[in-house]
């Protein structure tokens, strides 16, 4: 074992006596009141993901600020060791190596699959505790890795609730959708998602007229536009990253598309505000299924309101990234030490209910957590609302649009 | 897979389009690449650069994309001539790789700068016409996608006019057919190369102010652009400019086509396998003038 | 017996006719020569015969094996060896190593084809440059390293294009032996060359190119005697000086070889 | 042993490889480790372009086709097929060399060359990038997982130290690899048809297969490469695989330490990601600042010594006698750049 790791389970048991024989070991104590506890706040914030990496990075950073505000961890102060990752892999794994050195007790972070499956990994090596932001890979917490949990909803999870909620939606407003047009981009999350509805949807009385593939970047969406229109169907189904989507959105706005509905699926731009404020028009009424905060908890309203205040947008990696952290803050409490088994036999156990997500309480399996599951939002005048389910609802659905 | 003609026409005028503005992009990368014979690296970022430019203009002084072109085209040919001066020519040692190397250095200063300047965000531009169609039977064709169509041809005929008129293009067809010719007869091939750099700078800042009522911007976006432009640059033969405009349309065309019947992810790979195609069998350029 | 014969050659370039049934052929151990006035189609046939541009129509036989579609590199192997107008020396090597490269062709291993190379170097007296960059030699060193890359393949029939053009007079006059040294170790020689006064001191026998066409062939007095050649090419001025000297020199090579 | 053995044998390359597999014994921080043996793979991708590029001076632009041939065949015939990892490594490096020999059969027998030869590879290679990521056996847009199971058996250490020493031996084989070729027929005929293709048929050298297998082979060695980070790092998508990230790694190395130098690649991929960190180092927390110093540093290599880290190293050995300057263009091992790959072709 490295030297690194020696070192802090020695202070471990100073804090261990600390707590038993505070008086006499007072000094000791003093100095593990005063020495910061160093989290790991990994995100790529340059490369290809620099505006996700950025946003997570906010969210880590104020569920800190509000920690280390509210007297710490037991009087200990939460540290951030920052990380680029570089939307690689391998920056990712070269920044754990680095966190590792520099003694954080766990990490926070990744956003990308391919990031966050090789930065587990790295840190499971040091038995480095490893929360997962966003990273929807199943793949991600089927490794049996004891190191990693994810606090927010997989890949699988995600599609399947996209589905069951679709069709609840469309009882509820009596059944106006039959016919659907899958859009995606040929990444991980649209393939994966396309590929299941295909499979899904006819078994729900849906028929799906088209599907229709593009790469990211694409420099044109008009073909996609067209072909949407030519198959005249009542829904679309859009999967795609925040450009391509709003080139989609636009130029079906333009060419006078207007399906009933249209139901995005881990959409990057219909849960993204500043495409809510440049583009009001083609964003009205946008559904999406997808990461976002329980709007009906104060906390997560406030931090809405200084994300805002701070000029930044807000996006759901920012309530997530907050929440881990606190999620994080919590088991080191629990643990009563910064040991990393500790640390992770606490996250394993916990029942964290003080996040922003709408989860309900914390429970892992095999490191998934089992309450995590997407909303679906919509854009409802200018502002993006929760529609489904209803117990974190605050707004109803309008569908159909026409 | 059947299309009615009608979408089959939509698409090839959507194709057409996009090629124009594509040909706008690769203008200025064939044009140095037949003058310096290298490939600009720093093309793409460019690129991305004159869109933030048009955004910031926008943004701060409520100046129009269009109107914008009368700033941005300018300030990019100053930029591009004093880049090439000042950084690639003396850095470069006229060594080919080395100039390679120097533009690629220059796309990723570029990038990053914007990166941290801007951050990763991507961004629009919101214009009264960004919505408005030109109806013409039942087709909508959007109106600044029009606009940017009519005004690549403008600029391409343009920089042929100037190619083939004015003394400095003289100048430049003379450096790019014979460097040590041209330099005896007393054409200072530095400032050709210069002006060469900044004509190629000053297309792809009108190309910005032509996409930006229709796309978006992020540090990255131009990297979309530069490979279709190497394969239009390849297609209508290295340093021709008509070449260019053929076949940046023709690539528009090819791509719309092939996304619309192999699908948007796969037709991409018609437009490689066209390039591929043309390079092993044609290298000189479909369009390109004889060896 | 020939080593060399080209048989009724045209090459056309679209509507251009370079070459136009040309047909001529090489003595074992000769130096045959092969001149006309520019664009003549001296350079095109000599690309046939090397294997680099194959003819429109016509064969090229070497050794009495048709050769018409053997690959340049073949013909090397085959122990043709040209040598390049404008001289192309390996420019980052040095001397000695752009010699092995042709040494090469025969001996595998590296030590053999170095030994190799520095004897092919004494012999057209590059010695004293072995180590020198290739791009740092003089215009006549780098006609010699033209010569002895080529000799290092150890070829039988060694064509040589212009390989005394841009030399001054006293460095043409220190190639000339060297010229023959090579022809007097048994390889023969078919040489482009401009430079009149050598053509007509070394060559055996010269062929006459007009316009794409032969127009004439024989010993080098016969030559400069032609009525033809001196209206297509020669001039009568100089077609007097050559035919002065080519009596004396013809005689002396007869001498020399006998 | 000579001074110019010094500068063309062997014993360099033993001297460095020795004190290179000594830096576990005394480094044993992991961040190091990950660092090196991410270097020595991009320094092994690099030393396979320099085969094709610097020795024989043809550039490509796409060396990701054989990285990610290389990468995915190691993961693809694990995961899907279950082979031994060791030998999925030996079949992806014999599959780059199959896809070196493709690409180059059809661009050299077209007379591809200089920027069209450029591009057409990193055609290819897009091509592939495409392709992997639609197909299905590659795992498509999800990517491929190699199975975490630490055992030496299955081509995965314990300890980052073992990853370096296996890095390093490929590294080091591939060193005296091109040692070997410098000083073969193979090597001079491939410098020769670098310099000037025409000239070298002249002298019977069959250009064509001298190309071919330079690219082959090339093709291997980055292969390796690619296979050893799939071991490395246990996920690829196509982006990673066959994405330009890595043709660019590929051939700033070699550019930036020494083209067509037995070294260059090696002291480049160590220069070029020392600077990488160090600029990472410098520079606070605002994101892409320490890229543009890496671009500015780049840049500034170009303009002060561009014949690469090796040629300075050459002319500070040469300006302190250690080597006179008589004997050292001798050799074959430190030729100038060579010449501008976009010259030679006709310009249309």
């Amino acid at each position: 074992m490295s030297k690194s790791t020696f070192s802090i389970t020695r202070r471990t048991l100073l804090q261990g006596a600390a707590a038993t024989t505070a008086l006499v070991a007072a000094p000791a104590y003093l100095r593990a009141q005063s020495a910061p506890i160093k989290v790991g706040i990994l995100q790529p914030v340059t490369g290809a993901l620099a505006f996700d990496g950025q946003q997570g990075r906010i969210g880590a950073e104020l569920a800190i600020e509000m920690i280390n505000g509210a007297g710490g961890i037991d009087g200990q102060m939460i540290e951030p060791v920052f990380g680029d990752a570089r939307s690689t892999p391998e920056g990712g794994t070269a920044e754990v190596e680095k966190m590792q050195a520099e003694g954080v007790v766990a990490i926070v972070g990744g956003f990308a699959s391919p990031i966050c499956l090789a930065s587990s990994q790295a840190a499971s090596r040091y038995d480095l505790p490893y929360l997962v932001d966003v990273g929807v890979s199943d793949q991600i917490v089927s490794r049996g890795l004891t190191n990693t949990f994810r606090f927010g909803p997989g890949f699988g999870k995600v599609t399947q609730q996209a589905l069951e909620n679709l069709v609840k939606i469309n009882e509820a407003a009596g059944n106006p959708a039959k016919t659907v047009v899958l859009v995606h981009e040929d990444g991980l999350f649209g393939s994966g998602l396309a590929q299941l509805l295909q499979n899904e949807l006819p078994k729900r009385g849906f028929e799906v007229l088209q599907t229709l593939a593009h790469p990211t970047p694409a420099r044109d969406m008009s073909n996609i536009a067209l072909q949407i229109r030519a198959a005249n169907p009542d829904l679309v189904i859009p999967s795609s990253y925040y450009g391509e989507f709003v080139l989609l959105a636009r130029t079906m706005q333009q060419q006078r598309i207007q399906p009933k509905g249209i139901y995005a699926v881990l959409n990057g731009a219909a849960s993204n505000f500043r495409f809510v404020q440049e583009f009001p028009d083609a964003a009205e009424n946008v559904m999406d299924c997808n990461h976002w905060h329980d709007p009906r908890k104060e906390e997560s309203q406030a931090l809405l309101e200084r994300v805002r205040a701070d000029g930044n947008v807000w996006t759901y990696n920012i309530p997530l990234n907050y929440s881990n952290v606190k999620l994080l803050a919590d088991a080191i409490a629990r643990a009563g030490s910064t040991e990393r088994t500790a640390i992770r036999d606490a996250l394993a156990a916990s029942t964290f209910e003080d996040h922003v997500m709408p989860y309900g309480p914390t429970q892992f399996v095999d490191g998934q957590n089992q309450g995590a599951a997407p909303v679906n939002t919509q854009v409802q005048g200018g502002d993006i609302k929760v529609i489904f389910p209803e117990d974190f609802a605050d707004a109803e659905a309008v569908f159909p649009v026409t | 897979m059947m299309f009615t003609p009608d979408i089959v026409l939509t698409a090839t005028i959507n194709g057409l389009m996009t090629g124009a503005v594509y040909a706008l992009i690769a203008l200025g990368l064939t044009l140095v690449y037949g003058v310096l014979h290298i490939i600009n690296f720093a093309h793409g970022a460019t690129l991305t650069a004159a869109m933030f430019g048009v955004l910031v203009l926008n943004q701060a002084l409520g100046i129009d994309p269009y109107l914008a072109i009368l700033v941005l085209t300018p300030l990019f040919f100053a930029l591009g001539y004093a880049v090439q001066r000042l950084v690639i020519g003396p850095a470069s040692h006229g060594e080919d790789v080395n100039i390679l190397l120097v533009t690629l250095g220059l796309a990723i200063i570029i990038e990053n700068a914007l990166l941290a300047i801007f951050r990763s965000d991507t961004r629009s531009v919101d214009t009264p016409y960004g919505f408005s169609v030109i109806e013409v039977g039942n087709l909508f064709l959007s109106t600044p996608r029009v606009i940017a169509f009519f005004g690549s041809i403008a600029v391409a005929v343009a920089l042929w006019l100037v190619l083939a008129r004015t003394d400095t293009g003289k100048a430049i067809r003379a450096v790019a057919k014979e460097k040590t010719g041209a330099a005896l007869v007393g054409i200072d091939v530095r400032h050709v190369y210069a002006v060469t750099f900044g004509l190629g700078a000053a297309c792809v800042a009108i190309a910005a102010c032509l996409l930006m009522p229709t796309f978006y911007v992020n540090p990255r976006v131009g990297g979309a652009f530069v490979l279709v432009a190497f394969t239009i640059v390849v297609l209508g033969g290295m340093g021709s400019i008509a070449g260019a405009l053929v076949g940046g349309l023709f690539i528009g065309v090819v791509e719309s086509l092939s996304g619309l019947y192999l699908g948007e992810s796969l037709g991409q790979i018609g437009i490689f396998l066209i390039f591929i195609l043309v390079l092993l069998f044609r290298p000189t350029g479909l369009f390109g003038a004889k060896a | 017996m020939t080593i060399l014969r080209v048989e009724n050659v045209t090459k056309r370039f679209g509507g251009l006719v370079a070459v136009d049934d040309a047909s001529l052929s090489v003595t074992p151990g000769s130096i045959t020569g092969l001149i006309g006035p520019n664009g003549a189609g001296k350079t095109t046939l000599f690309t046939v015969i090397s294997g680099f541009a194959a003819p429109t129509t016509g064969r090229v036989l070497f050794e009495e094996r048709d050769i018409t579609r053997v690959e340049a590199h073949e013909r090397a192997r085959m122990g043709i060896a040209r040598t390049f107008q404008i001289v192309q020396p390996f420019a980052t090597l040095s001397v000695v190593e752009n010699i092995a490269v042709g040494a090469f062709l025969r001996h595998a291993a590296r030590a053999d084809a170095l030994e190799e190379a520095r004897r092919v170097a004494a012999e057209v007296g590059l010695t004293p440059m072995l180590d020198q960059p290739a791009k740092a030699l003089t215009v006549a060193g780098r006609k010699r390293l033209e010569l002895a890359r080529a000799l290092a393949t150890g070829p039988r029939l060694l064509l040589l294009d212009e390989v005394l053009a841009g030399l001054n007079p006293s460095e043409i006059r220190d190639m000339i032996p060297v010229i023959r040294a090579i022809r007097a170790r048994g390889v023969t020689i078919l040489i482009v060359e401009h430079v009149m006064q050598a053509v007509m001191s070394l060559c055996d026998d010269i062929y006459v190119l007009a316009q794409g066409k032969l127009i004439a062939q024989g010993p080098p007095a016969r030559i400069a005697r032609d009525p033809h050649v001196v209206e297509a090419y020669l001039g009568h001025g100089a077609a007097q000086r050559l035919q002065a000297k080519a009596g004396q020199i013809g005689e002396a090579a007869h001498a020399e070889r006998a | 042993m000579s001074a110019r053995d010094l500068s063309t044998g062997f014993l360099p390359i033993v001297l460095v490889v020795a004190l290179l597999a000594l830096v576990p014994l005394f480094v044993t921080s992991n961040t190091i480790l990950n660092f090196l043996v991410f270097t020595l793979i991009i320094a092994l991708a690099a030393q396979g372009w320099n085969l094709l590029a610097g020795y024989g001076g043809q550039f490509s632009f796409g060396h990701a086709a054989f990285f990610g041939t290389g990468a995915y065949a190691a993961a693809i015939l694990q995961v899907n097929l279950g082979v031994n990892a060791y030998v999925a490594f030996l079949v992806g490096i014999g599959l780059g060399a199959l896809v070196g020999f493709v690409i180059g059969y059809l661009s050299f027998r077209s007379g591809l060359k200089g920027s069209y030869f450029a591009l057409v590879t990193l055609a290819f290679a897009e091509v592939l990038r495409i392709l992997a990521n639609s197909a299905g056996f590659t795992g498509g847009a999800a990517g491929i997982l190699i199975p975490l199971d630490v055992s030496a058996w299955n081509f995965q250490f314990e300890s980052r130290g073992a990853y370096y020493w296996v890095a390093l031996a490929l590294v080091a084989a591939v060193l005296v690899l091109n040692r070997a070729i410098e000083r073969a027929r193979f090597g001079a005929q491939l410098v020769a048809v670098r310099e000037n293709e025409a000239a070298a048929r002249a002298l019977g050298v069959d250009a064509l297969s001298v190309k071919l297998k330079a690219i082959a082979l090339s093709g291997a060695i980055t292969a390796a490469a690619g296979g050893l980070y799939a071991q490395y790092f246990l996920y690829l998508d196509a982006l990673i695989a066959y994405g330009p990230w890595i043709s660019i790694e590929a051939l700033l190395a070699p550019i930036v330490g020494g083209l067509g130098t037995v070294f260059g690649p090696l002291v480049g991929a160590l220069a070029l990601h020392g600077l990488s960190e160090a600029s990472k180092l410098f520079v606070g927390e605002i994101p892409g600042i320490d890229l543009v110093i890496f671009g500015a540093v780049l840049i500034l290599v170009v303009a002060f010594a561009p014949d690469g880290v090796m040629g300075v190293i050459g002319r500070v050995r040469r300006r302190l006698g250690g080597v006179s300057a008589k004997t050292s263009p001798a050799s074959a091992a430190a030729p100038a750049p060579a010449p501008a790959p976009t010259r030679e072709e006709t310009p249309a």
